[in-house]
């Protein structure tokens, strides 16, 4: 691998990202999944960067998985769409951020198209207005929270408490990065590093100390694929998606995954379980699996946050391994404490894969 | 009693050659089937036992088959098995006149000059003095001709004289041995006693003027006895256990038994009969145009009978017939290979489950293409045409495509899948009610004649129909004064016997002119089906050297019956190749356009 | 194992690094022609087979060079041997004799007593 | 005495700078780079019949001598035309005088890592048809290969017919070229497999099918119809291909110790610099446009300039020596035909 054939890509896909003042648009699924992320993403933005950032209750979703499930026309997603901007215009911001990827591939998708077809773009403000009466302006800058994270990479190291290094051995931990499929394939321009070696997560990895897996299904989807799995009977063509990807990952014996999607982590995270349920294997060292974080919860981790803040209770394989590797301490004893600190449940226990 | 220690090599070959040979005519038998066992002992108490006598002494002593092929050759094989017998026979005759009892030990024939050196004495004496230095003198010639034959073949008439192997080297080397020998111990002992016939006595007394003979002799008549003995124990193991195996071949045959689908004791006769002779390695296209000499039928058995046969060489045959046709043996050697193909296939499985049951007419007549057929549209073009022309109501079996007849499965060893495919066939010809089968194809023709089963329908190749059709009156043919050249495919020659219909039926269309080989001895035009392993190139040698020597004397047309042979011949052949459907065809037209040109004229003549 | 409502579906990728060449190896020996197959279908074209199934001896040899060998045992068993794709392949690519390659590569003999 | 400026030094500009002299104009050959022999000088052997190109490039040049002013390391600044007569200003300063200009400006190569997706510059082991030529220049092949897989593929059509990188048009020589090269990595590692991926094999020339049948038979070369879709490196560092093997109907997976990728014609820089000086046509190719497809094809729309070689579109080496020789014919009747009007 000669990394600077990829610097020189790299340097030809750079976006602009706004510096400060976001709009920011959470995910549908992504607050069920891994629930701490988008907090952690608001603690970080404002409590250690100190930046402007809306998080308004007013939003809806950008109709992105019915979209991609061919339930919702292109219409009424451009109408709905337009709608979170005028929620943005009216809240007095210019950039967005939205969280989920689908959002983010939906929206640039959305703005290419209004701005080759101006007479849709007009269109579907009269749509909004006989709708909802109201008006909006196009956000001035549109960036992925994965992106802004990206830009403020460096301070995050600088600030944090520990790296992506193995803390006994020194080495740096071997980090696989996977990112959404609508962040940078349908406009490799609009994804920091472009569509073939995307470079928002690389960044991340490089910034806070760890070495990324480069391995041959890298461009593989997770398996999410919306209509492979929400029919149950594609489901099989969700999970052998994810399969490939680990069975591909495996030699290289990666010590995490990072995501910036809502769907992939959560694939990547749960099919493991399911493989390891279906077919007796696992991906990790010793019957563990790999740990899947996304890339608030790596940089949750980096702040040194308490892992049970950043919601790794939540994951199905577990994050363990991966805090004794990097040096956190956690207690065992908190991990199915809520907020409040009463005992929430343990789940029940895979037959083959290791949990803590 | 006469005894001498050295007899003892001789006396344990004869009793060890006979022990094997009586051991496995046993076996033969053994591995004979019921219905094969039957045949024997009806045959046994039969005229045939007499044929088989004569066919013996004409073959097996003579060798009539191989003089016809080569005088030369003949005679060597004559000198040396019909000349040994008698040897042995008058041998015997001498030593009971000179001896009366009733059971001689069976060296002391062999040995006659050892045991009584000076025999001048006996009535008759002189005579078989005479007769058996004659006899061996005229062996000696054929030893003569052997060793020069070995060192030069070219001059008897062989291109190609098969190889040996060590057991065939001793066995050769003690054959050679014999006679020489033997006329050695005699003169010597000759040359002691003043006796002997003209070619002894005179050698003898040849020897004695400077040669101490009184010690040579003794060591002559150990060597003598050696050769013999050597002989007699190699024998089982080399090529010449043919001598004893084709007597027994010869009588199973004429009794009826055959070699066939599975392999039988027959079968192991004739391997076993293989005199390597290598006749079989001249006829043979693969030798004469591709100069390949290991996969001839000779080299081919000896593989049988060392049970080392691989796929490649069962085959690479093309099974022309050409050397089945000449080997003086008789050997059947398609079926051998057929056998060996059956072993070195044996694994191959096929599934035919996905062929559907076939749509089937009522007709009388059924016209079957086959699958080489349709890769030549013009003559099932003009079968069609003339068959309308001709009247005939026909359904055209395989128009929209074959099952296979299943003829190439089974040259490749494959009956049982074969079988297959031709349940399926013969299912959709008897649901037809059909009394009249014609093909285009002789390989199907070969294979439905002989497999099918299909005993209450007549078969016909397509040449023998449209003959027919001729003599019926439902074609007329003119008689063109164009050359034709007629070819014998070799599964309707050789495989069927079907020489003369389309010769009948160029002639009377065209000038026939018969090439050198043609008939029994036609050549291959090398696309053969049989042949597994041929590469293109190799295909196209044959066809060209079989179409320049057909074509030898520029003919207009060449003529074929085959649509392989028509394929193959269309790319090597420097005149226009024709299938016999053709020219009738064609013939047909060009009646028709007289006729009408005729009664145009007959129209204009009475307008005017 | 279909333990959740749905099973993992096996790739139908072929996967070079993992597939047995060895039958195409031993074909290539046994029969030089092989190599030379461009593809053409000719052979596919006019079988008497395809007739009534789908077999196509084009096919065929692609599976043997992919090493999918089991496959290859599945179609090779449907070929009648009638010959007609010899007499139509514009490289003479000798097709029957892959055929009983393919056999004889299905089980490994090579020597055979009668 | 009639001037001619030959603009290119590639084997179109010899080959007509040569003749051109030989008819006894007075020529100039104007040439960027330092040295003569375009993109041929680099190549190792040719297709279809093995043969060094050193040998053309030697010959070509003999032919040059003493009768050619050649100017390398030289520029063309800007043309103008005055009075029939083209004002040539070089990057030296130096302005020359012609009454034709011969434009052989060739072509450049498609830049491989404009196709991210085999990752040319960025795994170790890919590299381009003109990197392949010069490691057997080199006889460094050994070193390049790490002998895990025992397989080196070779991708066919990298730039070439790809509305992607936005060329549409066939390279024309690629696919000659990689049985060539296959050939001549099978003979120097036979322990290799080699594969071809293409999308059509276009053997157009004489002797290229031989080529084809000879690689297929006697090196054992494989075929796969399919365009390797992404390059990837697996933790050995071999370069992992995913293609469609479209004729089998089935992806396909395969690590390989080297990946080749034949890169396609783009009009050279010169070429298009040139175009734009002289506001020439352009093909939706890109390359030069001659005044007429079949009649005129050595004619630009410009009295007095002239086209030949590879500036025109994707020509392999007869193609453009034949090229170079049919343009030289038309400056000669170019000019007959001035003197003709002038009386």
């Amino acid at each position: 691998m000669k990394l600077e054939g990829k610097k020189r890509i790299w340097s030809e896909y750079q976006k602009e990202i706004a510096d400060d003042h976001y709009y920011y648009a959470r995910s549908c699924i992504r607050q069920n999944f891994f629930p701490a992320s988008e907090t952690i993403f608001l603690r970080i933005m404002q409590q250690e960067l100190g930046k402007d950032i809306k998080d308004d209750a007013r939003h809806t979703t950008c109709t992105g998985i019915a979209y991609h499930s061919d339930l919702v026309p292109f219409d009424t997603t451009m109408t709905v769409v337009a709608r979170l901007f005028s929620l943005m215009t009216e809240a007095g911001y210019e950039n967005y951020a939205p969280s989920c990827i689908t959002s983010f591939g939906l929206y640039s998708e959305i703005l290419e198209t209004w701005e080759h077809h101006p007479e849709i773009e007009a269109r579907v403000r009269e749509h909004l207005w006989k709708s909802t009466r109201r008006e909006f302006k196009k956000p001035k800058n549109l960036a992925h929270a994965s992106d802004i994270v990206y830009k403020f990479r460096h301070r995050i190291a600088e600030k944090g408490k520990y790296r992506l290094v193995n803390h006994k051995t020194g080495e740096p931990l071997k980090v696989v990065e996977h990112i959404g499929c609508h962040y940078s394939r349908m406009f490799p321009h609009k994804g920091v590093g472009g569509a073939e070696y995307p470079y928002v997560l690389v960044g991340m990895i490089e910034a806070w100390g760890g070495e990324v897996v480069d391995y041959p299904e890298r461009r593989h989807c997770c398996g999410f694929g919306f209509r492979q799995y929400l029919v149950k009977s594609n489901r099989g063509y969700s999970i052998s998606s994810s399969r490939k990807k680990f069975e591909s990952m495996e030699p290289f014996k990666p010590d995490m995954i990072i995501t910036n999607c809502p769907g992939c982590p959560y694939f990547l995270d749960r099919w493991q379980y399911a493989i390891s349920e279906m077919e007796g294997k696992t991906y990790g060292e010793n019957g563990n699996g790999i740990p899947v974080l996304t890339y608030e919860e790596t940089a949750g981790l980096v702040m040194g946050y308490d892992p049970w803040d950043l919601g790794f209770q939540m994951h199905q394989v577990s994050v363990e391994p991966l805090l004794d590797k990097i040096g956190v301490p956690y207690d065992p004893y908190a991990k199915y404490l809520g907020v409040n600190g009463k005992f929430i449940g343990t789940p029940e226990h895979p037959e083959v894969l290791k949990v803590y | 009693m006469n005894f001498d220690v050295f007899t003892l090599p001789f006396s344990v070959g004869l009793v060890f050659i006979i022990s094997y040979f009586l051991a496995m005519c046993i076996q033969w038998i053994r591995n004979l089937s019921a219905t094969e066992r039957l045949l024997l002992v009806k045959g046994i108490f039969s005229f045939k036992t007499f044929t088989s006598i004569k066919e013996v002494v004409l073959e097996s002593l003579l060798h009539r088959k191989i003089f016809r092929v080569n005088p030369l050759l003949g005679y060597m094989h004559m000198s040396l098995a019909f000349g040994w017998f008698m040897l042995i026979i008058m041998g015997n005759l001498e030593a009971r006149a000179y001896n009366p009892i009733p059971i001689h030990p069976p060296y002391y024939p062999i040995f006659f000059r050892f045991f009584e050196p000076d025999t001048g004495t006996f009535k008759y004496s002189v005579f078989y003095e005479f007769l058996m230095d004659f006899l061996l003198l005229f062996i000696l010639s054929g030893v003569s001709l052997a060793y020069f034959k070995r060192f030069r073949s070219m001059a008897l008439g062989m291109k190609r004289t098969s190889k040996l192997k060590s057991w065939d080297k001793w066995a050769l080397a003690a054959l050679w041995m014999i006679f020489p020998l033997r006329l050695l111990a005699e003169s010597f002992t000759s040359g002691i006693y003043e006796s002997g016939g003209f070619l002894t006595g005179t050698l003898g007394r040849f020897f004695a003027e400077f040669l101490p003979v009184e010690y040579l002799a003794y060591p002559a008549w150990w060597a003598y006895s050696i050769a013999l003995g050597t002989f007699f124990i190699s024998l089982p193991f080399s090529r010449y256990m043919h001598i004893p195996t084709e007597i027994v071949l010869i009588f199973f045959r004429n009794y009826g038994i055959r070699s066939s689908e599975k392999i039988n004791g027959f079968a192991d006769i004739e391997v076993k009969s293989c005199s390597r002779c290598g006749i079989c390695i001249d006829v043979c296209q693969m030798s004469s145009s591709l100069n390949q000499q290991n996969t001839q039928s000779v080299y081919f058995l000896r593989s049988v009978r060392d049970r080392s046969m691989t796929k490649s060489l069962a085959d690479q045959c093309m099974e022309c017939g050409r050397c089945s046709q000449i080997c003086p043996v008789g050997i059947d050697l398609n079926t051998q290979r057929y056998l060996a193909r059956r072993r070195v296939h044996e694994e191959f499985r096929s599934d035919f489950s996905y062929l559907p049951d076939l749509q089937t007419r009522k007709t009388d007549v059924i016209f079957f293409a086959g699958c080489m057929g349709h890769l030549t549209p013009s003559v099932i073009h003009s079968m069609k045409k003339v068959l309308d022309h001709a009247g005939i109501r026909y359904w055209f079996m395989d128009e929209d495509g074959s099952i296979c007849c299943g003829r190439p499965l089974k040259l490749a060893g494959k009956a049982e899948e074969a079988a297959q495919l031709m349940k399926k066939n013969r299912a959709a010809i008897l649901a037809s009610g059909g009394t009249t089968f014609v093909t285009s194809c002789p390989i199907c023709l070969k294979t439905f004649t002989e497999d099918y089963d299909l005993k209450q329908m007549r078969l016909y190749h397509h040449s023998q129909y449209l003959l027919k059709l001729w003599f019926e009156g439902k074609i007329q043919l003119e008689k063109q004064m164009q050359k034709a050249v007629y070819h014998d495919p070799c599964e309707l020659g050789r495989g069927l016997g079907i020489y003369d219909e389309p010769r009948e039926l160029i002639q009377r269309m065209m000038i026939l002119k018969e090439p050198e080989n043609t008939g029994e001895n036609a050549l291959c035009c090398g696309g053969s089906l049989a042949h597994q392993e041929m590469s293109s190139v190799q295909r196209r040698k044959i066809a060209f050297d079989a179409a320049a020597k057909l074509t030898i004397d520029h003919p207009d047309y060449l003529v074929t019956a085959c649509p392989s042979c028509k394929k193959t011949f269309q790319q090597a052949s420097p005149v226009e190749v024709k299938d016999v459907a053709e020219l009738v065809y064609a013939a047909i037209q060009d009646r028709g356009r007289k006729t009408a040109l005729k009664s145009r004229e007959i129209a204009a003549a009475e307008a005017n | 194992m279909n333990k959740f409502g749905y099973t993992i579906s096996r790739d139908n990728q072929i996967d070079y690094d993992k597939v047995d060449r060895s039958m195409a190896a031993f074909i290539e020996k046994n029969e030089p022609t092989f190599r030379i197959c461009i593809q053409c279908g000719s052979c596919a074209a006019s079988c008497s087979a395809a007739n009534f199934t789908r077999f196509s001896f084009r096919k065929l040899c692609l599976l043997i060079r992919r090493g999918l060998t089991d496959d290859v045992q599945k179609e090779v068993s449907k070929c009648m041997l009638c010959g007609k794709c010899r007499l139509v392949c514009p490289r003479g690519v000798n097709t029957r004799n892959i055929i009983l390659n393919v056999h004889q590569a299905l089980h490994k003999t090579t020597v055979y007593e009668l | 005495m009639k001037n001619v400026i030959v603009i290119g030094g590639g084997v179109a500009g010899m080959e007509s700078s040569a003749q051109l002299a030989d008819m006894g104009y007075q020529v100039t050959l104007v040439e960027k780079e330092s040295k003569l022999g375009g993109h041929v000088d680099q190549w190792d052997f040719l297709f279809p019949n093995h043969r060094p190109a050193r040998e053309i490039i030697d010959s070509l040049k003999q032919r040059l001598n003493y009768k050619v002013e050649v100017k390398l390391g030289t520029e063309v600044e800007s043309m103008q035309r005055n009075n029939g007569q083209y004002a040539v200003k070089l990057n030296s300063t130096e302005v020359l005088h012609a009454d034709a200009l011969l434009l052989a400006s060739g072509f450049d190569l498609f830049p491989a890592q404009k196709k991210e997706e085999y990752g040319y510059g960025i795994y170790n082991h890919v590299i381009t048809a003109a990197d392949l030529e010069e490691i057997f220049r080199s006889g460094n092949l050994r070193k390049v290969v790490s002998g895990n897989t025992h397989r080196i593929g070779i991708v066919h059509c990298v730039g070439s017919r790809d509305e992607k990188v936005g060329n549409e048009y066939c390279s024309k020589v690629c696919c000659v070229t990689g049985v060539k090269q296959a050939i001549r990595l099978r003979e120097a590692l036979p322990e290799y497999e080699v594969f071809n991926f293409y999308m059509d094999l276009r053997m157009f020339g004489r002797y290229f099918e031989d080529l084809y049948r000879e690689a297929q038979e006697k090196w054992g070369v494989q075929f796969v119809r399919g365009r390797v879709s992404e390059a990837s490196e697996d933790v050995k560092g071999n370069v992992v291909v995913k293609v469609e093997d479209t004729l089998a109907g089935r992806p396909m997976k395969i690590s390989l110790d080297l990946l080749i990728l034949l890169t396609g014609f783009i009009p050279s820089k010169g070429t298009s610099r040139l175009g734009d000086l002289l506001q020439l046509e352009f093909g939706s190719d890109r390359f030069l446009k001659p005044a007429d497809e079949h009649l005129l094809r050595n004619h630009s729309k410009l009295e007095g300039v002239f086209l030949a070689g590879a500036c025109t579109g994707p020509r392999s080496i007869a193609e453009t020596i034949t090229d170079a020789r049919a343009a030289v014919l038309e400056i000669a009747a170019f000019f007959r035909d001035k003197v003709t009007v002038h009386e």
